[in-house]
């Protein structure tokens, strides 16, 4: 790989994100990797050597693709690291840079579109609203649409959702 | 004792069952749910993986409507659970992070103030109502009903915003045995359902699922408990499509904790309830359903 | 003439060989050791690295040579209570718990022992072997002498009567005793790390998982087991073992972010020593960095590789499963340069924690006015250019509770000949 | 005429160690009925102040005249007797030890009846020999209050001024011009990042201050003559000799920076390629302009290959020089086999300070492990704290050095753990070389009668116990001279060698064991093998006669077995004692028959 691809920023752009700190602890001593459900059932995915590539810089190789998207979140790998490297938080900051480079997946943007125009990430069907009325449980409409509508404004969701240079998924 | 109730997003739309039995179950042992009228989103793991910005401060929000309640947040849901402590404890602790997200918020005439404490149904009842009204509350026990509980991963993790590690593992297991029930350990207890990776890689979400419904299956539960919405579509709706795609069967009936404790009340579920599970409660249920 | 007097808090290694230096450079030595007998931590070794030498047999001849030195006063199962002055003039108050035995009469011939009907824990043998209520830690331990342990003792007077020295004396009551000295070193060590504090790892809960300390113990000839490596759950001989380094340290969860400096080489000497035991076992060690660093140590380090067969994994493990019929343990790990998440099934599991500061480093530390390091050591007052003077001029400190500054055994040695030389500067200096 | 020779037996439980395996009352029973023994008795713990007390009853209320005691090894036990005999007015040469635990009941615990057979055998050797052992005074030495410290980088000249502070006058010889050693090309120190000056100037001024050394530069030494208490020190400033006549000697000769062979990774190929020193001094000097990568490769030379033919040329007779014959057959890659331990800190060192320049700078460390031991842990986290990054490269797949198209330096290596190749371009490429050993030290070393370790480092006298002692009384090692070692572990060597010499010259006499040999002048024939086999020079020819310098033998004995005229005997290992214990384990055993 020649240094025009390995990006030289990238360790200290992830480390500058908001919960991205953690990859300058990173030792590499694969306590993530042998602790995470998902790298136990594919290769593909594994935390620690998602961190040594974004130390290293291979962009191309990391912010275009499922992998920062395969974590669960589980948190798993935040309680055993011994360096507190929140490998997990990590993986946000990570996600976070790869949906302004249009690396989204259809579920979550669907979730982020429906936050913005609801306020919910998940809106009930006509029938569980029936049902609800039968039940008397009253009603789950969200009086407060426009206050988070005009917060997103003002955190540019809608920006960040549909960047104008849209990196192609792999 | 009073909650501001944050009832979520998942929960009303697709888990009335787990709604109703909170309201049923709650006011019985004494403890008063106020809806939180306007509340948002908490913004969930798909929302924190979007924008940070953006998921801080619909958190705060949310914290901001239950300080002006003058209430502590009660969450039936892990990713909310998650999500509303997380902030809450970041807020509370980095002055700098609180001074901008109340930049944001200032817009819609809110601010955060840290006034109010984030809780799981789990912790109320553990601590709140407390074992010993909860055992004095229980008129119809289960008998020789084993269970393997889900207690989900941000019941307890991670350990930086709770204060005690595996403290909420322990509280369950504590609550299903004043029901009667037994738990049973598992080998794959504290794995994660793999709830978050649906609409991202369903064949892996599907995955995760089987490798705990395999462990489940092998410590000869007859059903599954759990706390969390997503845990419980993961394991119910779930475990149907694990049986579709690597057509094996587990028949694990899958409960909200919520509604085995309301049956061990006395209190029955109404049809419409145990139709709402996909994998059918079968023996569990016996003598606990409601005649029309 | 205090001047000429010195007080060394510890008898390890280090405290012993600053109070043989400073003995035989003319100094009256006292030398204060909490526990029955002097020896430390190395009299627990079995074996030291890389040369193989029994830890025990070249330990005891110094232990000796500080027992019958004219200028040595041992002063065993005793505390420091407290100290007032300054170099050159410390008046120091010093509690000696009653052992209920009279050091002078008793023969050591442990009859008393063998009539005693408590059995408890051996803390010498870290708790895998039993002693009497009446007991000495260890064989070689030096003062020869019994001591009571009121806490488990049934006062059935038993001891007292077999005792044909009429040694044992069960009214003994505490002593304290005034010592005026011209210089103080501390030599107090180090504690280890409980890793019950890692609970994906199932110490405490899993039988077969043992740290390092009580390895050593097992290996022992004259260990619980004689000498026979067994496994805690069913004394079977272990065939499969693994050793996990960096238990606890490297660890900014619990504040030890330094390395021990030690573990790396001693579980390579362990892992030698089982397969001298048992040739047809299989070793692993599994590492994050392989730190056999100093002379001799990469080479050993390459004898085990090829000479013993015994299989480096560059990895630290996530978790350890206990299959409840077997009670062996499976280690979920990943091989880093694979990039393969692994899992591989051991018999006996052997963790290598931390050294982390004694519990009453601090409490020692308040009464000799000394500070203590970011980590909880005794703090050098620098580092560099005087790394075994303490912050308060006149008092010293050698060996490990300076910290993993210190590393292994030579280098306690090396630091407490260093205090002897301090203590002749402050205290015979021009 | 001789008195009449009265042995006292004393024979040792052990508790269970021995009396758990061998029946201790039978063989006492049997003692008291071998010649010229009057007294017998058993103990529980012989080495106990009970056994020692009745030892020394004994000795007065039978008067005895040799004394032997059946127990453990002599190793660690012997010193305890034989002052008990002292301190009852015998001469403790007149004690004989016999060893039943180690030799017998440890060796024999599921044979019983053979085991107290063989516990009888071995107290009758002893007593055989006992019956023959003298009466013998160890000579009293002189210790001259006056060191020598050889080499005055950090370790020497904190070990002269650790005795000239306890009062001792000291000679500090330097080959150098100037003071200091490897410090004075060193840019900062870790962890401290101080400027090494900050150390070096002051204590410098402070070794050229103190009157009791006498400093001086250089000056080589060329020939050792002497013992402990009494060496005889040639030195040489240029043409002009003269000698030193001291008691103890510190050497801190120090070690030198591995320089690799042109074209290794294509040092001295491309003029930037340097070593780490080489940086070093860059840095200390301020002459590195702003490079856009530096790329550091750990372990050139070290952990690696073997000890190399042109290291020892300068030597072909030297201890090391037979040591490594054997190795060298064997030759992989060219470099050392031991791992310098200071690389891993000195590379993040200068990491860091490039960092603190420039810190756009983008740093590359490549590794086969990370051993930043100890505290330097931290030290490691501070510099991926400045976003210096570190590679675990494959070792087997050596890095390849080229010149790139514009003209830069490109490094390809593969990054076991992200499992690719790279090739990195960059501006600088710094290998990290071991700590080797000066030649002069080997050279010296022979002076000095000290062997030399494998790794061509002078060997101490124990790895363990005795880290800054040699095997020759009187002779302590000081810093690097005894292996790689950072400032803050030379200097602890230094005070700890300043102590171990303090305590001689304080006592300012020191006792030496009478097992020395004796030689016969009148058989004697002067062919001076003995002074060429004796491995610590205790024999020289003068007059065509041998003669033993009791204070240098070890008592070794090699001299006595290969003199052709049997003209040399063992003091307190006659021939006839051996003998006569020999005789006393072939009697038949009578009881038996």
């Amino acid at each position: 790989m020649k240094l025009s691809e390995l990006d030289l920023g990238l360790m200290s752009e992830v480390a500058n994100t908001p919960r991205g700190k953690g990859i300058l602890l990173c030792i590499q001593c694969g306590r993530c990797t042998s602790s995470c459900p998902v790298a136990r059932i594919t290769k593909e995915h594994n935390p620690r050597r998602l961190m040594e590539m974004i130390i290293l810089g291979f962009r191309s190789e990391v912010i275009p693709h499922q992998l920062p998207w395969y974590c669960l979140s589980c948190f798993t790998c935040l309680d055993r690291c011994p360096q507190g490297g929140d490998v997990g938080e990590v993986m946000f900051a990570i996600r976070n840079l790869a949906v302004k480079e249009g690396n989204v997946p259809a579920g979550v943007l669907a979730q982020a579109k429906s936050l913005m125009e609801t306020g919910r990430v998940i809106n009930p069907i006509r029938s569980a609203l029936d049902k609800r009325e039968s039940l008397g449980l009253g009603e789950i409409a969200l009086g407060g649409l426009d206050e988070v509508q005009s917060i997103l404004k003002k955190t540019k969701l809608d920006k960040v959702i549909s960047p104008k240079e849209t990196v192609k998924r792999k | 004792m009073k909650y501001a109730f944050f009832v979520g997003c998942l929960i009303p739309a697709r888990e009335l069952s787990y709604e109703v039995s909170v309201r049923k179950v709650l006011p019985a042992l004494g403890i008063e749910l106020v809806d939180m009228k306007d509340a948002n989103c908490c913004a969930p793991f798909s929302i924190q993986s979007v924008d940070h910005a953006s998921w801080m401060a619909l958190a705060a929000r949310n914290l901001c409507i239950a300080e002006e309640m003058g209430l502590d947040v009660l969450t039936l849901c892990n990713d909310c659970y998650e999500s509303l402590l997380m902030v809450n404890t970041l807020l509370k602790n980095n002055k700098a992070l609180k001074n901008k997200v109340n930049e944001i918020l200032a817009d819609v005439g809110k601010e955060f103030k840290g006034k109010s404490d984030v809780k799981h149904l789990i912790d109320v009842l553990y601590d709140d109502v407390g074992m010993k009204t909860i055992k004095n509350a229980i008129t119809e026990p289960f008998t020789e009903l084993k269970v393997g509980t889900q207690p989900g991963c941000h019941l307890t993790k991670p350990k930086r915003i709770h204060f005690e590690v595996l403290r909420g593992f322990r509280a369950l297991d504590e609550l299903i045995a004043a029901t009667g029930a037994e738990t049973i350990p598992y080998e794959r207890k504290e794995m994660c359902c793999g709830g978050p990776l649906r609409d991202i890689n369903d064949e892996l979400a599907r995955q995760v699922a089987r490798e705990k419904l395999i462990s489940l299956k092998n410590a000869e539960v007859q059903g599954i408990v759990t706390v969390c919405p997503f845990c419980y579509l993961q394991l119910d709706t779930g475990q149907l499509e694990v049986k579709r795609h690597f057509n094996e069967e587990y028949n694990l009936p899958v409960l909200h904790f919520i509604e085995l404790l309301k049956m061990a009340m006395g209190m029955k579920l109404e049809d419409w309830e145990v139709k709402s599970h996909r994998i059918p409660l079968g023996d569990i249920v016996k003598g606990r359903i409601q005649e029309e | 003439m205090e001047e000429n007097k010195v007080l060394i808090i510890g008898g390890g290694v280090a405290g012993i060989q600053a109070s043989l230096d400073l003995a035989s450079r003319g100094f009256k030595v006292y030398l204060v050791e909490k526990s029955p007998s002097i020896g430390g931590r190395m009299a627990q070794l079995d074996k030291t690295f890389p040369t193989l030498d029994c830890s025990m047999c070249i330990l005891a001849p110094k232990m000796i040579d500080c027992s019958h030195h004219p200028n040595v006063q041992l002063l065993t199962y005793s505390e420091v209570k407290e100290v007032k002055g300054s170099a050159g003039n410390f008046t120091v108050k010093i509690l000696r718990k009653p052992r209920f035995v009279d050091e002078s009469k008793c023969t050591g011939c442990a009859i008393c022992a063998q009539h005693c009907p408590v059995e408890v824990p051996n803390e010498f043998d870290a708790n895998l072997g039993m002693r009497k209520a009446i007991y000495m830690p260890f064989p070689q331990s030096v003062p020869r002498a019994m001591t009571v342990d009121k806490e488990k003792c049934l006062e059935c007077g038993l001891c007292a009567k077999m005792c044909e020295a009429k040694a044992v004396d069960l009214k003994q009551q505490p002593q304290e005793v005034e010592l005026n000295v011209g210089a103080i070193v501390v030599a107090t060590g180090f504690d280890i790390f409980d890793p019950t504090e890692i609970p994906s790892y199932g110490y405490g809960r899993y039988k077969n998982v043992v740290t390092a300390l009580e390895l050593e113990r097992l290996l022992c000839a004259s260990g619980p087991t004689g000498g026979h490596l067994i496994r805690p759950s069913d004394g079977k001989i272990p065939r499969k073992i693994a050793f996990i380094q960096c238990v606890g340290s490297r660890d900014r969860r619990f504040g030890n972010t330094y390395c021990s400096s030690i573990c790396c080489k001693y579980s390579v000497k362990d892992a030698v020593l089982i397969k001298e035991h048992e040739p047809n076992s299989q070793v692993s060690i599994f590492y994050i960095d392989l730190r056999a660093f100093g002379r001799g140590f990469q080479e050993f380090v390459n004898r085990a590789k090829s000479e013993y067969g015994i299989r480096f994994i560059r990895s630290s493990p996530g978790e350890i499963m206990e299959d409840p019929a077997t009670r062996n343990l499976t280690i979920w790990y990943e091989d880093t340069i694979a990039g393969t998440v692994e899992n591989l099934v051991f018999d006996l599991v052997v963790l290598c924690p931390a050294l982390i500061p004694r519990t009453d480093a601090k409490e020692l530390a308040k009464v000799l006015g000394i500070k203590t390091d970011e980590y909880g050591f005794f703090r050098a007052s620098d580092i560099v250019i005087n790394p075994v003077d303490t912050t308060v001029l006149g008092i010293f400190a050698c060996g490990y509770c300076l910290g993993p500054k210190t590393g292994d055994i030579p280098d306690s040695i090396m630091q407490g000949s260093a205090t002897a030389a301090r203590a002749a500067e402050i205290l015979r200096g021009r | 005429m001789e008195e009449e020779t009265r042995i006292g037996v004393f024979i040792c439980h052990c508790g269970i160690n021995i009396g758990g395996v061998v029946n201790v009352r039978e063989v006492v029973k049997y003692a008291k009925t071998l010649p010229n023994v009057v007294y017998a008795e058993d103990n529980i713990y012989t080495c106990s102040e009970a056994g020692l007390t009745s030892i020394k009853e004994a000795i007065k209320e039978h008067n005895l005249n040799k004394v032997v005691v059946a127990s453990c090894t002599p190793r660690t036990h012997e010193p305890l007797f034989r002052s008990a005999c002292r301190e009852a007015g015998l001469n403790h040469y007149l004690f004989e030890m016999a060893n039943i635990r180690e030799q017998c009941s440890w060796v024999h615990s599921h044979e019983l009846t053979r085991a107290t057979q063989k516990a009888k055998d071995i107290v009758r050797m002893a007593a055989a020999r006992a019956t023959l052992l003298q009466p013998q005074e160890e000579p009293e030495l002189d210790i001259k209050d006056v060191a020598l410290v050889i080499g005055a980088g950090v370790a020497g000249m904190t070990a002269a001024l650790t005795l000239a502070d306890q009062g001792f006058e000291v000679y500090l010889v330097e080959k150098e011009a100037q003071v200091g050693g490897n410090l004075l090309r060193l840019d900062k120190l870790y962890p401290t990042m101080q400027d090494t000056s900050e150390i070096l100037e002051p204590m410098v001024k402070a070794v050229k201050a103190n009157k009791n050394i006498e400093l001086m530069t250089s000056t080589t030494i060329s020939d050792v003559k002497g013992y402990v208490g009494n060496f005889k020190v040639t030195i040489a400033k240029k043409d002009e000799k003269s000698e030193l006549e001291v008691g103890t000697i510190i050497v801190a000769c120090g070690a030198m920076n591995y320089m690799p062979p042109e074209g290794l990774y294509q040092y001295r190929v491309f003029d930037r390629v340097i070593t780490q020193l080489e940086m070093d001094e860059l840095l200390r000097e301020g002459k590195l302009e702003k490079p856009e990568r530096v790329v550091m490769i750990q372990c050139v030379g070290a952990r690696k290959g073997e000890i190399r033919a042109v290291d020892l040329a300068g030597f072909p007779k030297s201890d090391t020089a037979r040591l490594l014959a054997k190795i060298l057959r064997a030759k992989k890659e060219e470099g050392w086999p031991y791992c310098s331990k200071i690389c891993c800190m000195n590379a993040i060192k200068n990491a860091i300070s490039i960092k603190a320049r420039y810190p756009e700078t983008d740093i590359i460390i490549l590794y086969g492990d990370v051993r930043v031991y100890k505290e330097y842990e931290d030290f490691y986290s501070q510099a991926r704290e400045h976003e210096v990054k570190f590679i675990k490269h494959i070792e087997e797949v050596t890095p390849e050095i080229s010149k790139s198209l514009e003209g830069k330096l490109e490094v390809s290596a593969f990054d076991a753990l992200s499992g690719r190749e790279m090739k990195i371009p960059c501006d600088w490429v710094v290998l990290s070389t071991p700590l080797i050993p000066h030649r002069e030290e080997v050279l010296l070393a022979r002076m000095l009668k000290i062997p030399i370790s494998p790794d061509g480092f002078l060997m101490e006298a124990h790895l363990k116990l005795r880290p800054v002692d040699t095997q020759m009384d009187g002779i302590f090692l000081a810093g690097a001279a005894s292996g790689p070692k950072d400032v803050p572990e030379s200097i602890i060597s230094a005070k700890a060698a300043a102590a171990r010499a303090g305590i001689l010259m304080a006592n300012k006499k020191m006792r030496t064991e009478a097992l020395t040999s004796v030689v016969d002048e009148d058989l004697c024939i002067g062919c001076g093998l003995c002074e060429e086999i004796c491995p610590y020079g205790a024999h020289r020819v003068e007059e065509s006669k041998s003669k033993t310098i009791e204070a240098l033998c070890r008592g070794c004995g090699v001299c006595a077995a290969e003199c052709p005229r049997r003209a040399i005997t063992m003091r307190h290992f006659t021939d006839d004692q051996v003998l006569a214990q020999i005789k006393g384990a072939l009697v038949p055993e009578m009881e038996e028959v």
